[in-house]
């Protein structure tokens, strides 16, 4: 683990923030940490800046989200990672599909894309407006994004899978990316599956060690941790329990 | 290749490498796949209680220098909801070992019961755990009630019966000796250490339970002279346990008298493939040394 | 640089760094050379007896990946001839704590009238040896026989009085307890654990008694959280010992609830200067995160 | 430890062999190894052959030696090491005194200090003439190899300080170099400081660990293992022990 100082803590929509710290990570998209918030918890966050500062980008939900949103400049956090694997882009179309906080999964890999010459579409989706999150930053990157709001108040009124689909009948991309809620993943595979394009999604489940050695965040025979977060269509066709079960933490199936 | 095939108290396995306790034995499908694809001879679950358990908070668990420190604290869905997991594991067609706990003799028995029920080929009694109050080193420390708890099991089921034992205790032979008179089968030497790490930096305890338990390469010399001493006092076989990452750390406890060894901690490095890698190492090694069979290894250290 | 400065059970020493027990602590000139160049706060002798012994035999100590194993097995001169080496030890101006071992209250009594006869500044029990027959173990895990011995100690000798424990019991502040409600002064943890290494190549364990006692890293999680347990319940200040090979390590221990450290098999990676240069990292350490006294560190992560 | 192979076992005379096994240790001139033979003991050994094929010369003395002598080509032993400080070899004409097996410490010093084009004279004493060990061994390399026995059969008659002494005075040397019995080595410490010569000598005490820790070796204020075996004159001369006391297995000291 390493012991990080934050640099500084931004806020990217209403109940969201980014915070930066000091750690040169070398996190490859799609990748995350575990972050320990001393005295409070350890959650696992995707990391959704790279470079010299690094930095996460946390939805409040409760109490360690909320402790995190509440970090000063100056105050130290402890990172484990980079973890798991990340995405894996190939094609030169690129859509990337996030859903509420997921949008962050997405982040380093929409920036390397990017850089590597891809045409890169976004289709975020978030309750409100104001919740979107990164629409300025993807499209100042150079992508060509478009939103969704459930409330109708910013673009597309409805689901963000809607919006995908819409935008796939435009110009079937080569390759979807996407994170956010299950079950909005498992609609966008099926909507994938379709056209016959590939998908990688990156899956968020209950995670207590990270690494591959507790078993919390079995999802079928994948460890979500170690294997994931990001899986491709078909492995997601494999697991039984994608967008239907998810364990707690006592590893109880429920509904997802 | 040499000859991996072993049998454990009456437990044919492919090889003499089972996953350990508590890494990704808590669902059906992981377990399955730790045989089929990891290639382990054997699987054990996740210790297992009568109700289900959330287990301590976060961090858990923490990568240290030389070993892993995990403060699980015994998350567990609960036995009733276990034999779902149980079916899946069992199509693997290796045998999968009921790790259990609790904090009584009877009912002990009683989630024996429901392990065999669920078609388990033996049960790994958990008299060990360091960081769980009640469920663990009171227990498993004293001779006495662990005599008990195996003679409560042993009346209730009728598959073998392994006691897994601490190394926290100045005379581990002694709670060996006492479950192996009371009627179990093989004993699995060792779980966890006691430790903990604190931050500095920071100025806290890592842990969120502050208090774990220490796996990996640092407890291995602790493990083989566990198995060692055990072994030469015990009929029934003994299983190693701790720090178990190449054939060569797998043979350094077969020559200290392990029938088998457990690996956990090494599936952080070596992944869900670990125990083929090991078996594979294993029988390098054999050839390697012109050793034809387990047999030749096992208690060799021991001049038998 | 940050006052190091500090003073355990009326003893006052430049730093809190303490050679450990049966580290080069046999001869007035080893120990008078760990004070004056190599920095030590304090001194702790070899553990003395009645008689001299010669210990086990060869190979008795061996470095591991991550620790030291040996099985000295308590080799010493007898406390009869060790008035020379302390007379040559106290004139390096440092407190010389005499570590002494015995399987009975009255000798352990006895030492102790000796080593303050010598001129100890405190003596150090040594209950804790985990690989002599008679002499550790058996008696260091039993809270009866431990305050039995210290009692003795303490009507015996007007000095502080130091009880060394041993991590192989199942619950180490029981110990300490008794130990301080028979009136010891500190308490030192921890001891060795017991530990073996098998050669697979030769097939054989390669000390010579087979068994021995694990040192160094490997032990250091153990050890931090045995002292963050026993802080946490007595009084009487505790010393910590096990795998302090740095600064970093020496506060990880401090921030436990120890108010110093020993440091044994440190000194055959850094030399004997391994006391001067852990207390300059420890300085360090305090000066980068501002803490200006000892007494801000110790116990830190306990949240006193 | 590593695990080595013996090759070969070799007569030097009657009562000295030197094993040679696998292990390229690249020990410097006058370190030694911790040598085990498993079941029986592990014993000091000075390094005497380097190479691919290392090799360490041993007197039999008693059990431990006796199992060395009797090792067979195939045979695994360990070794620990290299382990200490050797001889820093400084100036252009040596003197390299040896008494008895000792003289195995002296024999990479004697082999690098020709290799550097430095003249070598090599004074070697024995009981006997069939004991002495290394003079074939030396003379091959380049030495000017001069003997001394206690009962006269070859060479000077008498001490190998003696024949010392005669060499001194007909060219003084740079740097006198000597292992042997201790007592021939404080005697040997007298003549270099008479005659201003620098000296190196290498001290076999009764040795536990090998690595500094147990203390067993300590003399004076050094601990042999770990400060020496090679110890200057001008440290020589600080132990008040030096040729005077030696410690016994339990620590307590006996005269030499
Ligand atoms: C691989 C991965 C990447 C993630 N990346 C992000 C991200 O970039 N931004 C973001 O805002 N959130 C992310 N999450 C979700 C984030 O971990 C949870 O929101 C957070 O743990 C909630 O903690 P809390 O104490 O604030 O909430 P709590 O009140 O403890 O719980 C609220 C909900 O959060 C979820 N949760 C709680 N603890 C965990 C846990 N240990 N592991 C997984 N889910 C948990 C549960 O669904 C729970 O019901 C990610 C999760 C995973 C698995
Ligand atoms: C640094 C060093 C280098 C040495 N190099 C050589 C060498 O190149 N060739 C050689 O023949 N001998 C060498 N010796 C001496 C050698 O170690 C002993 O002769 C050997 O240990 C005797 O063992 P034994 O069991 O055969 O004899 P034992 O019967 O056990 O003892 C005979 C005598 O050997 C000495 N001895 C025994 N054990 C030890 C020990 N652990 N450490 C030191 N001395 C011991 C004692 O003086 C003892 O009285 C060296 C010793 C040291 C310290
Ligand atoms: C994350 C984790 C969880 C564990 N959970 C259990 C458990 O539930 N029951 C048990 O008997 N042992 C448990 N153990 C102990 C292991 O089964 C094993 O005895 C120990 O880790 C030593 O083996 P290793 O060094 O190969 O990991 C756990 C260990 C780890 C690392
Ligand atoms: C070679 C060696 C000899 C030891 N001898 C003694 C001893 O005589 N008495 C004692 O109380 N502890 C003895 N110990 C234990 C140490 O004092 C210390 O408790 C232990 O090594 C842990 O500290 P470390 O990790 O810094 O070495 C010995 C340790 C070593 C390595
Ligand atoms: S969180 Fe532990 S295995 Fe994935
Ligand atoms: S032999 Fe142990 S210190 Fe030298």
């Amino acid at each position: 683990m390493d012991i990080v100082t934050v640099t500084g803590v931004f806020n990217e929509t209403k109940n969201i923030k980014t915070i930066r710290f000091k750690w040169a990570g070398r996190s490859k998209p799609g990748q995350f940490a575990m972050v320990w918030i001393p005295e409070v918890d350890e959650v696992p966050m995707s990391i959704s800046f790279s470079g010299e500062e690094s930095g996460i980008t946390v939805l409040d939900v409760g109490e360690a989200t909320w402790a995190l949103h509440n970090l000063k400049p100056g105050d130290r956090i402890g990172i484990k990672g980079p973890l798991g694997k990340g995405f894996s882009i190939t094609g030169k179309d690129i859509l990337a599909v996030g859903g509420g906080s997921g949008t962050a999964a997405l982040a380093l890999a929409v920036e390397s894309a990017i850089a590597k010459g891809k045409k890169v579409r976004c289709a975020l989706g978030a309750k409100t407006s104001g919740e979107l999150l990164f629409k300025k930053r993807f499209t100042d990157m150079g992508a060509d994004v478009r939103v969704a709001t459930d409330d109708g108040s910013e673009g597309h009124h409805g689901f963000v899978t809607q919006l995908a689909e819409k935008l796939i009948a435009k110009k079937k991309p080569d390759l979807i990316i996407a994170c956010g809620p299950e079950r909005m993943l498992a609609a966008l595979t099926e909507v994938a599956a379709q056209h016959k394009i590939g998908i990688q999604c990156s899956l968020e489940r209950y995670m207590k060690c990270g690494i591959g050695l507790c078993g919390s965040c079995q999802c079928g025979r994948y460890t979500v941790c170690a294997d994931g977060p990001v899986f491709t269509g078909g492995q997601l066709a494999e697991m039984a329990d994608f967008g239907k079960w998810k364990r707690d933490p006592s590893g109880r199936k429920m509904h997802c | 290749m040499a000859e991996l095939r072993t049998r454990i108290a009456g437990l044919e396995m492919e090889n003499p490498t089972m996953l350990a306790s508590g890494i990704l034995g808590q669902t059906g499908e992981s377990l399955f796949r730790i045989v089929r694809e990891g290639g382990a001879g054997a699987v054990v679950t996740k210790s297992i209680g009568l109700e289900p358990r959330e287990g301590h908070g976060s961090p858990c668990l923490l990568e240290l220098d030389n070993g892993i420190l995990n403060a699980m604290g015994l998350p567990n869905p609960g036995i009733d909801s276990f034999g779902e997991e149980m079916a899946v594991a069992l199509k693997a067609g290796a045998p999968v070992i009921g790790s259990i706990f609790s904090d009584s003799p009877s009912n002990f028995a009683a989630l024996a019961r429901k392990m065999e029920g669920y078609g388990a080929a033996a049960v790994e009694l958990n008299l060990s755990c360091p960081h769980a109050e009640k469920f663990g080193l009171d227990t498993g420390s004293d001779p006495a009630k662990v005599a008990e708890i195996v003679s409560a099991v042993k009346s209730a089921v009728k598959m073998p019966v392994f006691a897994k034992l601490s190394p926290m205790v100045p005379d581990i032979t002694a709670i060996a000796l006492a479950a192996e008179d009371a009627g179990c089968d093989a004993i699995v030497a060792i779980n966890t250490m006691r430790a903990m790490k604190i931050d500095i930096d920071i100025g806290k305890p890592v842990l969120r339970n502050k208090v774990g338990g220490l796996s990996g390469r640092a407890i291995k010399p602790v493990g083989v002279r566990a198995v060692y001493e055990i072994a030469g006092r015990v009929k029934v076989p003994v299983i190693g346990a701790g720090g178990v990452y190449t054939g060569r750390d797998a043979v350094e406890y077969l020559m200290a008298g392990a029938s088998a060894v457990q690996i956990g901690s090494a599936v952080r490095e070596r992944g869900i493939g670990a125990f083929g890698i090991v078996s594979a190492e294993i029988a390098e090694f054999m050839k390697e040394n012109k050793y034809k069979s387990l047999n030749e290894i096992i208690g060799l250290a021991r001049g038998k």
